[in-house]
């Protein structure tokens, strides 16, 4: 049943398990409303994340991607986000420097007990991405139809 | 170069005779002039067709992997750059140090074939590298031209005639050098265009690719034994691109698998047959980490931790991608 | 046998262009390839070979084949279309025009593809002789003549002229709806056509691998098959595909799916014997080993090929895989390390 | 091919209220591996339950996808419904779409096809799921503390008492550690002798207790539940056994150059010495360094009085392995040098002493029996002043950056002790800031200003100096915002704590990381804080940062009930989600083990067969019961040989393609 409705991003938001992915919880828990069209993936640290998974979601259509982990030196793991930081500056980097807007992609640190923070950021982020318009040129023209 | 062609012909051929080395691994000269291929000999007998010239640009080192599988060692040469991607694999612990014999071998810049075509050099019958020039007997005449202008990008861009690893040097002396050019000058120039302007740029060289695997296939850092692209079970597999994703795709994550490992030996570039830029790729990461992370050359000290599998607690954030502003890109 | 001055190429172009898909060489960011006609692109006549050749217009490098659909239990299949644009490739060599026939012998020989035999319908090639050719030829070796274009259409350029000459029903055609253009070719013309053919010829014969001779591979099959020589040959092969992927006759594809989210795609892309995943099978990969992938690269060539095609060799000698294989090894390394001596310079 | 159930949740209202949990079931039908689909109206109670039981069993699933609240809320729930009905507990996906879906969304079109999406998502993963096994290990059941300081004392006496052995490994000759030097403690200002000294008897002679005294940890390996440990244990020259402990020998030794560790060097000993009188265990030890013997082959005299024929020269350094399934780290602290410290004079003047020094100036047991007089001339002095945070919360790199915690009350303490015995003599107190936080700490602290007369100066000293037999300390007044010199007969250093030298070895050969000032870092600052990052390895007194002495012992229980916890398991049930290696992917390059925060990847030469060919590799191994399956390694990889179970990088992509379709 799809509905008739100007277009909207789609975000996919990859959250580790023991900080953002409980601040998505917490914010569920408070009622904080964000974007529907941000959908959430579950990995156990964000240093699971392979810049490979980023790339994938602009392929099959996503306008923005967007990581969430524990604050650094909070890590459930100790040092996950600090390689998790490291790796996706490279490749934030990198796809800015092919010309991909640099908009398209962030990271942010959230804490279990950052509900607020949480669905702030969604909403900010959801924002963004809204103004960048279509992800056309990370796209990949079999798996979506874009707009004229 | 000709003279140091004959000591390593005769270097080799002493360590063979002590059976000091097992096998020798060198260039063999071609019909061309300019065609030399790498090449194991075995024998002083198949010595003499061992040349070293300004066409040996190829890195022997990550032969070295297949050749540890033979008992004994392998003598191999090595130009100064090559020895980075040595190193590289050392750390990586694809080659076994103790089955290689290194000896060092000095270089003046290995030139590039397409460059002389560009300048209308065709139907080269033979060729000779005399001083600073090279004369080449074509169908159409001779024709000469200075090694400068012949010169690789890599080579314009050399990392000095230092070699990183030895354990003997050869002519030494021969080696050019540093020219001095900021081999992050491509890469400036793209980081000040607009995002439109850097996509358009990628995009018209990224839809030559052929996905040939040229680039891939001849870098030190790529040896995996199987590619994750190779691999139908990786869920990213891909042989031919179908859509223009797919020549980001491949040539993004090459470019980040070998973040921190690619010695910038500039092979990438030399052996695309559609002439892309890849170095290009590969010296944006190379600058970000030495302008995030410190200064890092990989295969400088094989001990090294690459700068990927490391990581201070006051790293840069990724925002700063973004809020670096125009002067770098964005 | 028409003529044109050189000078109106470009008109030439925009006639033939204006009315239907027109590929023609072009030099674009260094290196030039065929490259489909706008206003604005040049022909580029003076380089001797595209990097790709004009293979791709008959048999793409990769092209969707049918897509399907499940929903549920039920799946639903969408053909892809057979492609029928009329084109015209402008300025192929005689090498690559060769190469054509031996395409056909693979793709039109029964069961025929009917991708590949639309497109060689569709297609009509305008053929152009070599005026320069180089070190890194061998056409000759494979009983091409530079100096003497198949093809629809067989062209020279001579000077500040350009001589067109219909061979087919389809190069008729082409030329009559370019009649205005053209003018007769006199006696003094045809003359400058021949010393300019000589000429051409006398090249030829001076080139360093004039001399290359296939047949000179000799033994039996088996003796070829486990000859000592392939583990030396093969030994620098970095198991790239650039040599394939650049040969006008290479014909090996692979038919993959991608599942595109609504729907999966089957598309065949070309693959390379040098690739270590080629014809991979359940049990894994019939050649594990270089030295097996480079072998069979070049006995299909030489041998497994001719014995299957009248004697037909699967090389046009166009010396693309000399120019271009990052570690310098080709064909014609292959054929003198095989060749019998006195054959060989 | 999975058959997969897909069951969703109303949640009562709240997911029903905001989305069509029927739409939900209906779309879903049609995925790939989807055999049935239900909504329930709470499926996490009895009844949502045993449908799902009924559902697999009817329809023969190998897997389920519950649509329901947070994976955090009910996934374990969901995991035992599975095993009950015989399912692998891992063939079970939750879609969340109560926290992330219905809870944030009104509008209920957007909420519905919102909780499609994560259902198909779920679905996709779950059509990639395998079943796995957390792997299990066997617990050896004693445990080790390494320090003997009251932190080590404690924390083994609790785990003892629970029936479990425990094995103290002390360096020093005797254990008590630091506490045993002091005088009185706060605030309650009881004789630390008498509090410590019964609990270093029980420790002694606990039968689940065994002491390694003189000794030293050389080496660990192993895992959590199965470390094995080899102990150096230090040539005493004493044979434990056979003395009796009379003491004779260490009072006729000739050789009395060497310094009382004990007494902070303000006492000479003998060669052969017994550390102070309480020392468990009560058996003097050589000082090799110092002994005549051993210097000149001469002497021996200590042998020759030996009436139990105890003094053995010709003993040696042991090694002794044992094997441990949990370890404590109870290495303490010591008052870091003052030599960077010039302003002080400590180096230079005699009546400059530390507060360690001055415990020991002032206790009954120490050099002076217990009368406070200047080191300089045995004079009573007349008037003290106090320096605290001498090197503690120090920027200028000379000392330390953080505060030593304790130095407040202690110089409180010292100050009143003084007030107490000698009325007549002044005493000043340097201090930039007084911090009293803890039970009775603040009042302690007023008692000594108000009751006692103790000069609080907020002042920080400029320099010390000997002018004619007296000290001049010249500070600055931080309120009268004046300078001033204090005449004073002896300056008291409260000089900053730093982790005992040995912890970085210790820490390094534990693989537990340690932060910038080598104190111990805990599993989580708030949430596991006597628990190591490293599993297994706990952490008990100042090692983790510092203490006084009754948080000490809080912690030290903690610690030791963790390890009670720990030892009761039968098995170690490890974390079933853990990376594994590929091996014909792997090119042995070490990626992930530089990674790796667990050190759990090792790498081994293996014969591996690649198509059929066999030869010999170096391949990434990783060991489960380390892997605590963050995936770091997972993405270091470049071959894509390194997967994470339950996270697999398919799986995952699997993911994103159904969200992005």
């Amino acid at each position: 049943m799809p509905i008739e409705r100007e277009w909207e991003p789609l975000i996919v938001a990859f959250c580790c398990n023991w900080c953002s992915y409980a601040g998505a919880d917490l914010a569920g828990t408070s009622r904080l409303n964000y974007p529907a069209n941000v959908k959430i993936i579950r990995v156990p640290c964000s240093c699971r994340v392979n810049p490979l998974f980023i790339l994938r979601a602009f392929q099959r259509g996503a306008d923005g991607v967007i990581m969430a982990g524990c604050h650094p030196g909070d890590c459930h793991y100790t040092s996950g986000n600090y390689y998790a930081r490291r790796r996706m500056t490279l490749l934030f980097s990198m796809l800015d420097y092919m010309g991909i807007e640099s908009g398209r992609t962030r990271v942010e640190w959230i804490s279990a007990a950052e509900g607020g923070k949480f669905a702030a950021v969604m909403n900010e982020f959801a924002g963004a991405i809204h103004e960048l318009g279509e992800n056309r040129r990370l796209g990949d023209i079999r798996c979506k139809n874009y707009q004229k | 170069m000709q003279k140091l062609s004959e000591m390593m012909r005769a270097r080799a051929a002493e360590l063979l005779a002590q059976g000091a080395v097992g096998r020798v691994l060198g260039w063999r000269s071609g019909g061309l002039g300019y065609d030399p291929s790498p090449a194991f000999f075995h024998s002083a007998e198949q010595l003499p067709e061992l040349v070293y010239n300004g066409f040996c640009a190829a890195n022997l080192s990550k032969y070295l992997i297949k050749a540890g599988e033979n008992d004994g060692r392998t003598l191999v040469f090595l130009k100064p750059c090559d020895t980075y991607g040595l190193n590289q694999l050392l750390s990586e612990h694809r080659i076994d140090r103790d089955k290689t014999y290194l000896l060092g071998v000095g270089c003046g810049g290995m030139l590039d074939m397409e460059k002389a075509r560009g300048k209308g050099i065709k139907g080269v019958g033979s060729l000779e590298e005399a001083g600073g020039a090279v004369v080449f007997q074509t169908l159409y005449g001779e024709k000469s031209c200075p090694r400068s202008d012949l010169l690789l990008e890599k080579c314009i861009a050399c990392k000095g005639g230092e070699h990183m690893a030895y354990d003997e040097l050869l002519g030494a002396e021969e080696t050019a050098a540093n020219t001095g050019f900021d081999r992050f000058a491509g890469v400036n120039e793209l980081e000040d265009m607009p995002a439109g302007e850097r996509f358009d740029f990628w995009r018209g060289q990224l839809s030559k690719c052929i996905r040939c695997n040229a680039c891939r296939n001849v870098c030190p850092a790529c040896s995996c034994n199987q590619c994750v692209f190779d691999n139908a079970r990786s869920g990213v597999s891909a042989k031919a691109n179908a859509d223009s994703f797919e020549e980001n795709l491949f040539h993004i994550i090459r470019a980040y698998h070998v973040a921190g490992r690619c010695t910038d030996c500039g092979e990438c570039s030399r052996v695309c047959p559609q002439g892309i830029p890849l170095h290009l790729l590969n010296r944006k990461l190379i600058k970000d980490i030495n302008a995030f992370y410190g200064p890092y050359q990989a295969g400088a000290d094989p001990d090294s931790l690459p700068p990927l599998t490391d990581y201070t607690k006051e790293d840069v954030e990724p925002g700063v991608v973004t809020t670096r502003g125009g002067a770098t890109g964005c | 046998m028409l003529k044109l001055s050189v000078s109106r190429i470009p008109e030439l172009l925009a006639a033939i262009g204006g009315a239907r898909a027109l590929f023609l060489p072009a030099r674009s960011g260094g290196q030039v390839n065929f490259t489909r006609w706008d206003t604005g692109v040049e022909y580029c006549g003076e380089a001797l070979n595209t990097v790709k050749s004009a293979k791709d217009f008959f048999f793409p490098q990769s092209e969707n084949l049918l897509t399907f659909q499940t929903q549920g239990k039920s799946i639903s299949i969408t053909p892809g279309g057979v492609p029928e644009e009329p084109f015209v490739i402008f300025g192929a060599r005689p090498c690559d025009v060769r190469a054509m026939d031996i395409l056909d012998m693979v793709f039109l020989s029964d069961p025929q593809d009917s991708f590949y035999k639309a497109r060689r319908e569709s297609g009509v090639v305008v053929a152009m002789a070599c005026n320069a050719p180089e070190e890194t030829c061998f056409c000759g070796s494979f009983g091409i003549d530079a100096a003497d274009p198949p093809g629809d259409v067989a062209a020279w350029i001579v000077g500040d002229t350009l001589y067109w000459d219909a061979k087919t029903e389809k190069g008729e055609a082409l030329t009559g709806e370019l009649s205005a253009l053209f003018s007769q070719a006199d006696g003094g013309d045809l003359a400058a056509l021949k010393t300019h053919k000589e000429e051409i010829a006398s090249i030829l014969e001076r080139l360093p691998l004039s001399d290359l001779r296939p047949q000179s591979v000799g033994g039996s099959l088996l003796e070829l098959f486990s000859s000592e020589k392939w583990g030396e040959l093969s030994q620098a092969c970095l198991g790239c595909g650039a040599c394939t992927f650049v040969c006008p006759t290479c014909q090996c594809y692979d038919i993959q799916d991608f599942n595109t989210g609504h729907g999966v795609q089957r598309f065949r892309c070309w693959d390379s014997c040098m690739y270590s995943d080629f014809t991979m099978m359940a049990h894994g990969n019939p050649r594990t080993s270089r030295l097996e992938r480079f072998r069979q690269r070049f006995m299909h060539k030489l041998v497994y090929f001719p014995e299957n095609n009248g004697g037909q060799y699967s090389c046009v000698g166009c010396g693309r895989c000399v120019s271009k294989c990052p570690v310098s090894l080709n064909i014609t390394k292959v054929i003198k390390a095989f060749g019998v001596k006195e054959n060989v310079r | 091919m999975q058959r997969i159930g897909v069951f969703v949740c109303w949640c009562g209202s709240n997911i029903a209220a905001t989305v069509d949990v029927a739409a939900v079931v209906e779309a879903v039908r049609g995925e790939p591996g989807v055999v049935c689909a239900a909504d329930y109206q709470y499926m996490c109670s009895e009844g949502g339950q045993s449908a799902i039981r009924k559902a697999i069993e009817e329809y023969g699933l190998s897997g389920f996808v519950v649509c329901s609240c947070s994976p955090r809320m009910h996934e374990a729930t969901f995991r035992k419904t599975a095993a009950k009905a015989g399912l692998n507990p891992y063939m079970v996906e939750i879609a969340n779409i109560r926290e992330q879906c219905s809870w944030i969304h009104k509008d209920r079109q957007y909420a519905t096809e919102k909780a499609i999406i994560l259902t198909r998502a779920a679905v996709a993963k779950l059509n990639l799921n395998t079943p796995l096994v957390a792997g299990e290990s066997d617990v050896i059941k004693r445990a080790l503390v390494i320090g003997g300081g009251i932190a080590g004392i404690q924390t083994a006496l609790d785990i003892a008492d629970a029936g479990y052995e425990v094995d103290i490994v002390e360096k020093s000759p005797t254990i008590g550690g630091k506490m045993a030097m002091l005088d009185k403690t706060f605030p309650t200002l009881d004789c630390a002798a008498c509090i410590l000294t019964p609990k270093m008897v029980d420790a002694a002679s606990h039968d689940n207790i065994k002491l390694y005294t003189y000794s030293e940890v050389d080496e660990v390996s192993g895992f959590v539940g199965n470390f094995t440990v080899k102990i150096k244990q230090k040539a005493r020259s004493v044979n434990k056994d056979l003395c009796t402990g009379c003491g004779v020998c260490a009072e006729k030794c000739p050789s009395k150059k060497a310094r009382s560790e004990f007494d902070q060097g303000l006492r000479n000993r003998g060669a052969i010495y017994i550390p102070f009188a309480q020392a468990i265990p009560n058996v003097p030890v050589i000082d090799r360094d110092a002994c005549i013997h051993f210097k000149t082959g001469k002497c021996g005299l200590c042998a020759k009085v030996c009436g139990a024929g105890a003094v053995d020269f010709g003993q040696r350094d042991e090694i002794v392995t044992r094997q441990y399934g949990a370890i404590v780290v109870a290495t303490g602290f010591r008052p870091i040098a003052l030599d960077r410290l010039g302003e002080y004079q400590y180096a230079q003047c005699a009546d400059v002493v530390t507060s360690l020094e001055f415990e020991r100036l002032c206790n009954a047991a120490g050099p002076t029996k217990g009368k406070l007089v200047r080191p300089s001339n045995h004079e009573h002095p007349k008037t003290i002043v106090f320096v605290q945070c001498v090197g503690s919360r120090d920027t200028s790199g000379c000392g330390k950056e953080y505060c030593s915690k304790i130095c407040c009350m202690y110089t409180a303490k010292h100050a009143m002790l003084v007030r107490e015995k000698y009325p007549d003599t002044q005493v000043y107190v340097l201090y930039i800031d007084v911090r009293t936080p803890g039970k009775n700490f603040d009042e302690f602290y007023r008692r000594a200003v108000e009751e006692y007369g103790v000069h609080y100066i907020k002042g920080m000293v400029g320099k010390v100096a000997e002018k004619n037999g007296r000290l001049s300390v010249q500070a600055s007044d931080l309120i009268a915002n004046t300078q001033m010199t204090l005449e004073a007969d002896m300056v008291v250093l409260a000089a900053a704590i730093e982790p005992d030298p040995t912890a970085r070895s210790i820490g390094t050969m534990l693989t537990a990381s340690m932060d910038t000032n080598d104190f111990f870092t805990e599993a989580h600052p708030k949430l596991r804080p006597v628990e190591s990052p490293t599993a297994g390895v706990f952490l008990s007194g100042v090692c983790q940062g510092p203490k006084d002495i009754p948080e000490t012992v809080a912690q030290a229980g903690a610690a030791a009930s963790k390890v009670i916890g720990l030892l009761s398991k039968e098995k170690l049930v490890g974390n079933a989600c853990v990376a594994g290696s590929g091996e014909t992917l792997c090119n042995g390059c070490s990626a992930c083990e530089n990674v790796c925060p667990y050190g759990a990847i090792e790498y081994v030469i293996r014969e591996v067969s690649d198509h059929g060919k066999r030869e010999l590799r170096r391949v990434a191994q990783v060991n489960e019961a380390i892997c605590q399956g963050c995936g770091a390694c997972t993405v270091a990889c470049p071959s894509g040989a390194m997967d994470l179970k339950g996270f697999t990088n398919l799986q995952i992509l699997a993911e994103v393609d159904a969200i992005c379709r």
